[in-house]
């Protein structure tokens, strides 16, 4: 099984805390300065909001390698009240964003990959993956 | 620039040279949302960085200085790129008011009655794949023997798609009667929408009417998907076939009728070409697939069948609809 | 990132350090040009120039390489915006096809013919301020004896407003004879508007009637702008003043006509508040003003009197059109 | 009168000499290093547009003070062909400038006031204004 850590979120300085098991792991993987930090701008994001919309929730990393490519998965979940309308957040809301790129698009965009799996009353777990190019 | 800024981001700077943790990344990184929210330009965040380090460092060498007034100038056009974002962003706020009041105008002009007739149920979900309809249901009944509804699709998506089929609308308008033959009515649609529509633009078509009192359903097709036909003793799925040439291509068509004979339980699934080429990332979602479902679930209300069809095949495509999704479902009763 | 562009960029910068000329500064921006087509984004920039300096001067404190790493931290968010803002370029792109289809299915659908009378010369101006036009024109004629015209704007503009304008269509084909009466025409229209469109949406129409064989022009208005009337004896201009409730307030109004006769070389000029409520910086461009424009204009035929008011407005409004702009002049010629 | 200079653009090296023009202009009134470079961006703009669409014309730059404030004036002109639809080449092409912000909507960003004249077969005239703030 590969190496998974995590971090618990509950309050605002988990946030902090969960950046920064993701930086470490980024780095040892090899990831670069400047993938380090996208890496961490996604924690950040996904970080953020289990704080603001289920309470609390967590952060997983977890190593990847596959056919000599190496990776990094972020697990981000929660048993918060679940997404209603998931098409919804996952469309760009360049507005409200107000052209920060935040929000579940702006994982995305910063990842390689991304899943969201949602279920009303029970919570949801999104999983993003980026690899070492 | 004010100055404030200028001081702010001199504390973070001497903050994180200090240490270089992460809480100092992070107040950092939420700085620099704050620069965004106040229209700061990439090349200014240089500007106030080469500042802030002059003031701390004023002992480095005059090429790193210069270094950085290069840097500037290579973000300038990226600044600019930024600033064309926030007039993007605006334009595209000011689009989607304008979409969501056309799409409250579509429904509108467009709306139709579901008909209740003893004996028959009706289900129906038509989901736009963006803000605006390009599928089209009309229902026309006599409220007593006979139930018809047109199923219709632009070939293309959004706006254009949305004003022919306010044409269509106003064809369907003018016929008000529950009995004409499904032929019939394709018939005087196609003249209208060949005297009045692109020569690029089609619809596809699909016509039936169920008749309460012989049980008979009769149907006829302009170029459109065709209809699955479940027969509840076999409990098997046949295909309702059905040629003719798309509505618009030329004046006069005659298209041709066929009917089948419904049994208590039997139903009718019409749709849209937006339920059969549903794909994933791996492809088409197979046609089996989507049969298998909706015979699981023939035992539910004509409703329950389409709603639980929609939300399936929706999350298997990732909530991503391609193109918008029409299914309408008549289900004999008894 | 490829190594080719780090090597590219110290190349730059090192020439840049060396001697701080124009031309250095210029290939620089040129290249930040190439790498923001390149999908590099701003953080990028900064690591390329981080590495570059460092490959120069390794010798240079730690702190500068720790600020740097600080600066990169900073850029992220304006990268991720830098990304949103090239998929919104993708969306504004696919939404610019799309309203460039619609706009043409509405022409195609709204198309109209203008009348050829003897002794009656038609201008006719309408110009969307944004894709598709809010505005409508639709000319009835008999081609002989009467010339009719319905000047309509929808409040609001865009989409919705197109929408609601297909809708008029369908009603003005349906009445099909030139020799109706104005107050006839807006009461059927009326009805057929306050039937089909969301209680939030109104029309303005005005319909005016020219018979060659008597001069007379007939005309009535639903809330629309007035027209005006040149008479060429006087070189006055009067306005052609008619109340009358917004189309599609209440299902049955009852409006009223008026008539005035027309001697050779005069003519109506009819509008909608595209054109009364140009504006400039300033603020509004005055009534007078643009009735002294149309009064230099007077000797000039129809459609020359409309294209050059059309093109003077522009120019005045700094080429930025704010509401849907529709000029049409009926001019007896003899 | 105030005080104006001058380079005519023929070939695209005069493209670099009247940004320089205009960067020294834009020091000696007084503008920040970023406004400068900003100045210098438009100046390419229009001298780029003036080298390929009316093969020659002139860029100016003039020095501008009102009421206490100072600034400049940059006039490009040219005698070609004209522009035959302004409203077009003011709008926003954002596909076409590629995520650039090229093209006349940029020197609007980049400066504060922007004017334009155009006469089809005889030129156009655009002045841009930029104040220190
Ligand atoms: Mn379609
Ligand atoms: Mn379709
Ligand atoms: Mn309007
Ligand atoms: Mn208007």
């Amino acid at each position: 099984m590969s190496y998974r850590s995590s971090v618990e979120i509950l309050t605002e300085w988990d946030i902090v805390a969960a950046r920064q098991l993701g930086r470490n792991e980024a780095k040892e993987v090899g990831f670069g300065t400047v993938d380090q930090a996208r890496i961490t701008t996604a924690i950040s994001e996904l970080a953020r909001n289990i704080y603001l919309y289920a309470g609390k929730g967590k952060i997983e990393i977890e190593r990847i390698s596959e056919g000599g490519k190496f990776g990094i998965i972020i697990i981000a979940s929660d048993e918060g009240p679940g997404i209603p309308d998931v098409r919804k957040v996952m469309e760009d809301g360049f507005s409200t964003s107000g052209g920060l790129g935040a929000g579940m698009p702006g994982v995305k965009r910063l990842m390689d990959d991304f899943k969201i799996e949602t279920v009303l009353g029970e919570g949801t777990v999104i999983k993003a993956t980026k690899w070492i190019r | 620039m004010p100055q404030e800024i200028g001081r702010q981001y001199k504390e973070i700077l001497r903050q994180y040279v200090m240490r270089q943790t992460e809480q100092n990344l992070y107040a950092g990184q939420n700085f620099s949302r704050q620069l965004i929210q106040k229209n700061i330009a990439p090349e200014d965040v240089i500007s106030i960085h080469k500042v802030a380090l002059e003031e701390m460092y004023p002992e480095l060498p005059m090429n790193v200085w210069h270094s950085f007034d290069l840097l500037i100038e290579m973000m300038i056009r990226y600044g600019l790129a930024h600033a064309e974002h926030q007039s993007l962003i605006q334009q595209q706020e000011e689009m989607k008011v304008e979409m969501d009041l056309a799409a409250n105008v579509q429904k509108t002009l467009l709306k139709t009655t579901v008909p209740e007739l003893s004996g028959l149920e009706i289900g129906l979900v038509s989901v736009p794949a963006r803000k605006m309809n390009g599928d089209y249901i009309y229902f026309l009944s006599d409220n007593y023997h006979n139930a018809g509804v047109a199923v219709a699709d632009v070939i293309g998506k959004g706006i254009p798609a949305a004003l022919c089929m306010s044409m269509i609308k106003y064809g369907m308008d003018s016929l008000q009667d529950a009995t004409s033959d499904p032929k019939k009515v394709l018939d005087i649609i196609n003249r209208i929408v060949e005297k009045s529509v692109n020569d690029d633009m089609f619809i596809s078509m699909f016509y039936g009417r169920y008749n309460v009192e012989n049980s008979i359903f009769t149907y006829a097709s302009a170029g459109h998907e065709p209809a699955l036909f479940f027969d509840a003793k076999k409990g098997e799925f046949s295909e309702l076939h059905a040629k003719g040439l798309l509505l618009g291509v030329v004046p006069n068509v005659t298209y041709v009728q066929h009917e089948v004979k419904m049994e208590t339980g039997d139903f009718v699934v019409m749709m849209t070409d937006g339920v059969t080429e549903c794909r994933t990332e791996d492809g088409f979602i197979e046609q089996e697939i989507i049969a298998e479902l909706i015979h699981s679930l023939h035992e539910e209300s004509a409703q329950t069948i389409v709603d639980s069809v929609f939300k399936e095949l929706e999350k298997m495509q990732n909530f991503e609809l391609r193109d918008d999704f029409t299914l309408v479902i008549f289900k004999k009763t008894s």
